[in-house]
């Protein structure tokens, strides 16, 4: 008990409608990575959020030292002791590192704050545990590793005896996985425990002392790395057996379809994002786009569909050329795209769902004739769309907002998929939804390739990419490194040319 | 849901509970408090033991208020001060909202009986001819309103600002030091405003042919034209600043914002406009040397008591300008100054002196 | 249905009986008796068929304004340039009215509403097209326009277009031919009739169109829109020119159906009042229609009720403002009424002066 | 790379600095009353949009749109200027008016941090209800016996030409808006709340994980804007005008919007976008006292506004501005 760094003990968490955490209890020692697995919606968030004092658990508690605490808010779990690296980096992106990792805890000299002293910690502190960093590089110039680092120094900046790690490598090449990984277990030399959220059975197998599954907000599994194996982990978090690799034929690969030629895209801030990108995709393949997170995959995608503009280079859809961005010129020549961030782009939250099965197709026939909506026309779609897509809703003229993630996807995916393709767009297609769900996104991909169409498959999840596609091209700091049969590829290879690493 | 509608219904029955609570008397007390409104400005205490023939008359503002230190207020008084002469008088007034409503707020009048109605400003103007014209039984009087064809119950009471800005530049053209005479106005598009600096700028060459004259008009829209104090005050320390030594603040609150701006400066004067300034601008004290006057309460006070008495007649009528006395600068006033401030006014009455040439 | 119809009209009805309710005591405090005051109000807004005439006239600048905010309000923009708008569409409605004689009414009177709405829909255009193609935030752009709107109207009305004839020395123009007179049906003026098919317009429009449809993406998501292949863009410069044509609109119905000419400085703050009756409609262009009336009857019984109370006209701008606050702050009202939390009570415009 | 372009903007900065010196120097050999009454007009003309725009700046740099600033100007006004006409102290005005200040910021605050109404509904609120109040209250008998703040020499420095009368001789609240600028930039860019101010402005949810209370700040920040617009009104009525009336405030706050934009949300930066704009106004009074032109008044009068619109949109276009990240969203925790 007294070793207990950290816990929860049966805690239960609601929210209107769900039961987030429904008695969980874990606990992480001095100097032991604790891994807390699940899918997503599983409840390791809530848990997370709990432990660190964002939400107070309705019942149960949290243990801190050996002793049962009430925290008050995550500024009381930051007294003592608890540090958390968040999946999305809370980090002030026009700040300086400095500024970032003192906010809330800065030291004060007559009234202002003294920058010099922090200046002089944080160089202190990122020798001391071999983080190299400059203090006074402004956060949003970093790349993303180097704004993890920051996020770790900034927990250890305040003294934290527990790291909370929530999926800290899904924006890191599988190499940079591997060093963090590394850091971790380098930093529980000191005494530091760590908790560790993923849904990656392998890091888990890597790097966790202890594991704990969740599943539908409850604990159903506690193992160690020695008792268990992929497949056993696999079967825990999902509840059934499951496959691990999608069954596919041997593509065969048609007419070219999608030819980019030394294209160059500019980001949001002017800064060239892609530099003379080259591919092709043919008619019944499928061409993964793999990479870190920000190095182009966001601008290729946007480029292609026509969301940004090109700076240079060129683009054929078939046999029609494009220069400047026209996304509904682009999809009427048989385009569809699966967006990467489907509350952002693919869904208008406040729209029924009639109203968003015909969001990119609404001034077409047969959904409106000569600017007038009919309304009966495009109910009967959404019905269709529901019927053959799975989408679990009471109704289709409720918001869409109601959904859940898996079932918003599904409905995006209906709506692309209600048209003959000629090419696919699917960005992070799977990102942040049920097993069940990829499965079946995953199988109905594979049917648009098998129908002639020609996909292009843009993830950070590496197990997707290997899994589905026919080649892969591997896009690195806005140029592509290669591009390799997926035949030949492995997770090793791929990687290092994640890493900008080629022979 | 019903625990909402019982709470509302709750609320909509002390709503009406109020109501009925105090409309049981509501006929009463809506005559009553409409002579409240009136009582404590008209006359009604003095002669009340015989209850005469009731003459009420009534005033309706241009926009703006009837306690606004300007014309409207002057109307005011003069009606109140004409009410005092009349035996069975009550007076009573409308402050109109927006100029749409001037015709609205004449006709409120008519439907309360009124014998005389006052509409001041000469944005009223056609809202008063039409109802002139539409009751020959109810005498109008159209303060600042001149009067193209004349309607037999219908007066305008007009002034010639020209000549009242004359004298009051004709008093600065002596009194400046510098050779330098400033003016912060209203808008042209007023054309009593145009009149009085033109009228100023001319005064004050006229008896001081080296004046240099430096006059701003304000340069936004007539809704805040007169409404700016803020600029004012600011236009009139830019004129101050490069040497001028008398301001003519001309456009309401915009003007009084000039005059208090030079109250702060040691020796420079200023003058105010349409009545004496001296009541309603206290703050401007330390350098109001006069103003520029039309005798709004006296004219209208006069027309009132010859309504009274059945000798109005329609047509314009010419009210009193000139400017107001010198208050606390009478020493400052030399009596060779009098002398030519006399002289002028001579000349402006005898036609002599045009204080508008062109 | 009527459920949900009930609880749209809730909040606002609420919002209308507390401020009248906090209005009362305002009025008690000015030693003046509320029914009295009510009494009048009411009398002077609805008595008899001139009242109602009143009422009608002065709820239709405000049903145009309205609609003008309420429609930009969609595209998730903030129209408050309704003032210039409604000037310049007043001044060259008025201009077109008695600038050209000779022409029969079925030709005259709709080419000057088309002369004022045209007005209107540049200048909201200009924002709109500001705001498409540099990011100039529509806010500050159409109150500085609103300045510009002033002087230019001001300026044309004391000038070129001056009304030389008899003893005038008003900046105004001359009054409009009668071949451009909107009429009046009894109690009924047109201009009014056609301000409620305005807004049943805006409605269709809104609800029924593909450009409707077009113009709510862009509102509740941009990027969304942007996604859809929708120019999110040319919706905003559009629908800012529309908002803008609505509020010129409103202008050409006041110089043509009752001020029969224009002069500066008659139609003062119209064009603001068109926030009040969108935010109190909640941006619905049929909710517009009563807002407008019922803001119109407690201007239009104003001044009676000064008459006959004594109490100051500017009680019904407190009032007004206390209403919509109310509205506004719906949590409030529900706080008061113990309803329950509703989602699409709040009326959100992203804020924010961002480009994006 | 981001830093030379910082470079590049300092010297570019620097240089504007020296010809507009050298401008004042050129013309003030040429006409030295003329020139000084017009610098003085823009200081002064300059000295309210400041503090609307400091006003509007802190609120911004927390992530609250504050388009009230209008009325908070017209309602301080009215309150400094009814209480000090009734203490006869200038003093006590000038606290009430910073007091109406904070209460409408705290208002602001309470609708659009508390009950998350949309940020610029909040905002036209506060101007209609300005309005509103401001005109069913006031009192017309009022007056400021006393006169209003006049100037205050400072020593030998005010008998310097031109810097003498255009700086060092100006009423009290014009040196305390200077001196406010001063402490407003410091406490933002140097101070442990301006940091946390800057980061509930980008990233809220950033500064909820290190502990900051968002929701706390935000009330607490546009509360304290709600002074500095609140000193504005009070020197609207006690030392600008020295009287109140109706509507006085003249679309100055929404002015004062513009120049913080323009000035990029910096005290400093507003100052100048401040003083460009007083000038504009002062530039147009000069061109009519003179008789430059020959072109009528409404025209001239567009100056200002046209600048503004144009400054706004070339600023958009040059990209140079970014608001902050936050701007006008409502914070819900976890």
């Amino acid at each position: 008990m007294s070793d207990i760094l950290l816990g929860a003990r049966n805690v239960s968490k609601r929210f209107p409608g769900v039961l987030a955490n429904n008695d969980v209890s874990v606990h992480l020692e001095k100097g032991r990575i604790l891994a807390l697995l699940g899918e997503n919606g599983a409840g390791k968030s809530t848990l997370v959020n709990i432990l660190f004092g964002m939400y107070r658990p309705d019942e149960g508690h949290v243990i801190i030292k050996g002793e049962k605490v009430d925290l008050r808010g995550p500024d009381d779990a930051i007294s003592r002791g608890i540090g958390m690296v968040h999946q999305h980096f809370q980090l002030v992106p026009p700040m300086r590192v400095v500024e970032n990792i003192v906010l809330g805890a800065e030291p004060i000299r007559r009234g202002l704050v003294d920058i010099a002293e922090a200046r002089r910690r944080v160089v202190e502190l990122s020798q001391g545990y071999g983080l190299e960093i400059d203090p006074d590089a402004v956060v949003e110039d970093l790349p993303v590793g180097m704004q993890q680092r920051v996020e770790i120094l900034k927990a250890l900046y305040r003294n934290a005896d527990v790291l909370i790690m929530d999926e800290p490598t899904g924006v890191l090449t599988p190499q940079e996985a591997d060093h963090l990984l590394g850091v971790l277990r380098e930093l529980t030399q000191t005494g530091l425990g760590v908790v560790f959220i993923t849904h990656k059975l392998r890091e888990v197998l890597a790097v966790a002392d202890d594991i704990v599954v969740l599943r539908n907000g409850e604990v159903v599994g506690q193992t160690t790395p020695d008792e268990t194996t992929e497949s056993g982990l696999a079967e825990m978090m999902v509840g059934r057996s499951v496959v691990l690799r999608v069954e596919k034929s041997v593509a065969e690969p048609g007419d070219v379809v999608l030819k980019v030629d030394k294209l160059s895209v500019e980001d949001d801030r002017g800064q060239v994002a892609l530099n003379e990108v080259s591919f092709e995709v043919r008619e019944g393949e499928i061409l993964g786009v793999a990479g870190v997170e920000g190095n182009g995959q966001r601008e290729l995608v946007e480029a292609v569909t026509g969301l940004r503009d090109l700076s240079s280079g060129a683009m054929k859809i078939g046999a029609d050329e494009f220069t400047t961005g026209s996304v509904r010129q682009i999809s009427e020549k048989g385009v569809a795209h699966i967006p990467e961030d489907r509350e952002k782009h693919g869904v208008i939250g406040v729209y029924s769902l009639d109203e968003n099965s015909v969001l990119n197709r609404y001034h077409r026939k047969p959904f409106s004739i000569r600017g007038l909506l009919r309304r009966d026309v495009i109910k009967r779609h959404a019905e269709g769309v529901v019927e053959e897509f799975d989408v679990r809703t009471p109704s289709t003229s409720v918001p869409v907002s109601s959904l859940s993630g898996g079932n918003k996807q599904k409905l995006i995916v209906g709506r692309e998929f209600s048209d003959d393709i000629k090419l696919l767009i699917a960005a992070q297609p799977t990102r942040g939804i049920d097993i069940g769900a990829i499965e079946f996104i995953h199988r109905r991909i594979l049917e648009q390739r098998d129908k002639g169409a020609a996909v292009l498959l843009v993830s950070a999840e590496l197990d997707e990419i290997l899994g589905l596609s026919d080649r892969i091209a591997v896009l690195y700091d806005g140029q592509i490194m290669d591009v390799v049969d997926a035949q030949e590829a492995n997770r090793e290879k791929i990687g290092l040319l994640m890493a900008g690493i080629t022979d | 849901m019903t625990s909402m509608w019982r709470r509302f219904l709750a609320l909509l029955m002390v709503f009406g509970l109020l109501t009925a609570a105090c409309g049981s008397d509501s006929d009463s007390s809506s005559s009553s408090s409409s002579e409240s409104a009136s009582s404590s400005s008209s006359s009604s205490s003095a002669e009340e033991e015989e209850p005469a023939e009731e003459f009420k008359i009534g005033l309706v503002t241009d926009t703006g208020k009837v306690d606004d230190k300007a014309f409207n207020q002057s109307a005011w008084e003069g009606a109140t001060s004409g009410a005092a002469q009349i035996e069975g008088a009550t007076t009573d007034y409308i402050e109109t909202e927006e100029s749409k409503d001037y015709a609205n707020n004449i006709q409120l009048f008519l439907d309360d009986g009124a014998s005389v109605i006052i509409t001041v400003g000469f944005g009223l103007g056609e809202a008063t001819i039409e109802a002139a014209k539409a009751n020959p039984d109810v005498l109008f009087i159209g303060v600042d309103q001149f009067q193209g064809e004349a309607i037999p119950n219908l007066a305008g009471l007009v002034f010639e600002e020209a000549k009242s800005g004359f004298l009051a530049g004709a008093l600065a053209g002596m009194l400046t030091k510098s050779n330098i005479v400033g003016a912060v106005l209203g808008t042209d598009l007023v054309p009593p405003v145009v009149f009085f600096k033109e009228g100023w700028e001319n005064g004050a060459r006229y008896t001081n042919p080296d004046v240099q004259t430096i006059s701003t008009y304000h340069p936004g829209g007539l809704d805040v034209a007169f409404g700016d104090p803020e600029w004012g005050a600011t236009t009139a320390r830019q004129a101050l600043d490069q040497g001028a030594d008398i301001i003519f603040g001309a456009g309401g609150a915009t003007g009084n914002g000039a005059l208090i701006e030079v109250a702060t400066e040691d020796g420079a004067l200023c003058v105010g406009v349409d009545w004496d300034q001296w009541g309603t601008v206290p703050e401007a004290h330390p350098c109001l040397v006069t103003s520029a006057m039309k005798d709004i309460v006296k004219g209208v006070s006069d027309l009132l008591v010859a309504a009274k008495a059945g000798t109005l007649t329609g047509g314009n009528f010419l009210g009193d300008v000139d400017i107001a006395p010198y208050h606390d600068f009478e020493s400052m006033v030399t009596d060779e100054m009098r002398a030519t401030i006399e002289e002028v006014r001579a000349g402006l009455a005898d036609g002599s002196i045009n204080p508008m040439p062109e | 249905m009527s459920r949900s119809l009930l609880r749209t009209i809730s909040i606002p009805v609420a919002a209308v009986v507390i401020g009248l309710l906090i209005g009362a005591v305002l009025i008690v405090t000015q030693d003046a008796s509320p029914a009295t005051a009510y009494k009048a109000l009411l009398i002077g807004g609805a008595g008899d068929s001139d009242a109602i005439l009143r009422t009608l006239q002065k709820a239709t600048p405000l049903i145009f304004g309205g609609l003008a905010v309420a429609f930009a309000f969609k595209a998730g923009m903030f129209n408050i340039g309704g003032q210039g708008q409604l000037l310049v569409g007043a001044v060259f409605a008025a201009g077109v009215g008695f600038g050209i004689d000779g022409l029969p009414m079925v030709v005259h009177l709709p080419a000057a509403l088309l002369a004022g709405a045209i007005a209107g829909a540049i200048w909201g255009g200009i924002a709109g097209g500001l705001k498409a193609t540099t990011g100039a935030h529509e806010v500050i752009v159409t109150i500085m326009l609103n300045f510009v709107a002033g002087n230019l109207t001001d300026w044309l009305a004391a000038n070129p277009w001056k009304d030389n004839s008899g003893s005038n020395i008003v900046a105004r123009t001359p009054l409009v031919e009668d071949s451009a007179v909107i009429p009046t049906l009894g109690a009924v003026p047109v201009g009014f009739l056609l301000a409620v098919v305005t807004a049943a317009i805006c409605w269709m429009v809104l609800e029924r169109t593909t450009f409707g449809f077009e113009v709510k993406s862009v509102g509740h998501n941009r990027h969304a829109a942007d996604y859809a292949g929708i120019r999110v863009g040319s919706i905003m410069a559009m629908t800012m020119a529309v908002s803008g044509l609505l509020a010129g609109l409103g202008g050409a119905v006041e110089s043509l159906g009752v001020d029969g000419r224009f002069e500066a400085g008659v139609n003062v703050g119209l064009g603001f009042e068109g926030i009040t009756i969108a935010l109190l409609a909640r941006a619905n262009p049929l909710g517009v229609v009563p807002a407008a009336l019922l803001v119109g009857l407690m201007e239009a019984g104003a001044a009676r009720m000064q008459f006959k109370s004594g109490v100051a006209p500017e009680l019904i701008d407190v009032i007004q403002a206390l209403i919509l606050f109310l509205v506004a702050a719906p949590i409030i009202l529900r706080w008061i009424l113990r309803m329950r939390h509703d989602s699409s009570e709040q009326v959100q415009l992203g804020a924010g002066w961002g480009k994006s | 790379m981001g830093q030379v372009v910082k470079l590049q903007q300092k010297r570019l900065l620097y240089m504007g600095l020296i010809a507009v010196l050298v401008l004042i120097w050129f013309f003030y050999r040429a006409n030295g009353p003329q020139t000084t009454a017009v610098l003085a007009g823009t200081v002064r003309a300059a000295t309210l949009l400041a503090l609307g725009a400091m006003c509007g700046m802190i609120g911004e740099r927390s992530g609250v749109v504050n388009i009230g600033i209008e009325g908070q100007f017209l309602l301080s006004a009215f309150a400094a200027f009814t209480i000090a006409s009734m203490t006869g102290s200038l003093f006590m005005g000038t606290i009430a008016g910073v007091g109406m200040g904070l209460l409408m910021g705290w208002v602001l605050a309470g609708m659009a941090v508390g009950l998350k109404v949309d940020q610029i509904i909040a905002g036209t609120v506060l101007n209609i209800s300005a309005l509103g109040l401001t005109s069913f209250f006031y009192d017309r008998s009022r007056s400021l016996g006393m006169g209003k703040y006049t100037n205050i020499d400072l020593g030998p420095l005010a008998d310097l030409p031109l810097v003498g009368t255009v700086l060092f001789s100006r009423p009290p609240l014009t040196y305390l808006t200077m001196a406010l600028l001063v402490v407003v930039h410091i406490a933002l860019f140097r101070s442990v709340w301006g940091m946390r101010t800057r980061a509930i402005g980008e990233h809220p949810g950033a500064a909820d994980t290190v502990g900051i209370d968002v929701i706390k700040l935000r009330y607490f920040n546009v509360t304290i804007a709600g002074g500095l617009a609140g000193l504005g009104g009070a020197y609207l009525a006690l030392e600008a005008v020295g009287t109140f009336s109706r509507a006085m405030s003249g679309g100055r706050g929404f002015l004062a919007l513009a120049v913080m934009i323009f000035g990029r949300r910096t005290p400093f930066g507003a100052y100048a976008a401040a003083l460009f704009f007083g000038f504009t106004t002062a530039l147009q009074n000069q061109f009519q006292l003179n008789s430059t032109f020959d072109i009528p008044p409404q025209f001239v009068g567009m100056l200002p506004f046209v600048v503004t619109i144009v400054v706004v949109a070339l600023s958009g276009l040059i990209g140079s501005m970014r608001d902050p990240a936050a701007l006008g969203q409502t914070y819900e925790k976890g």
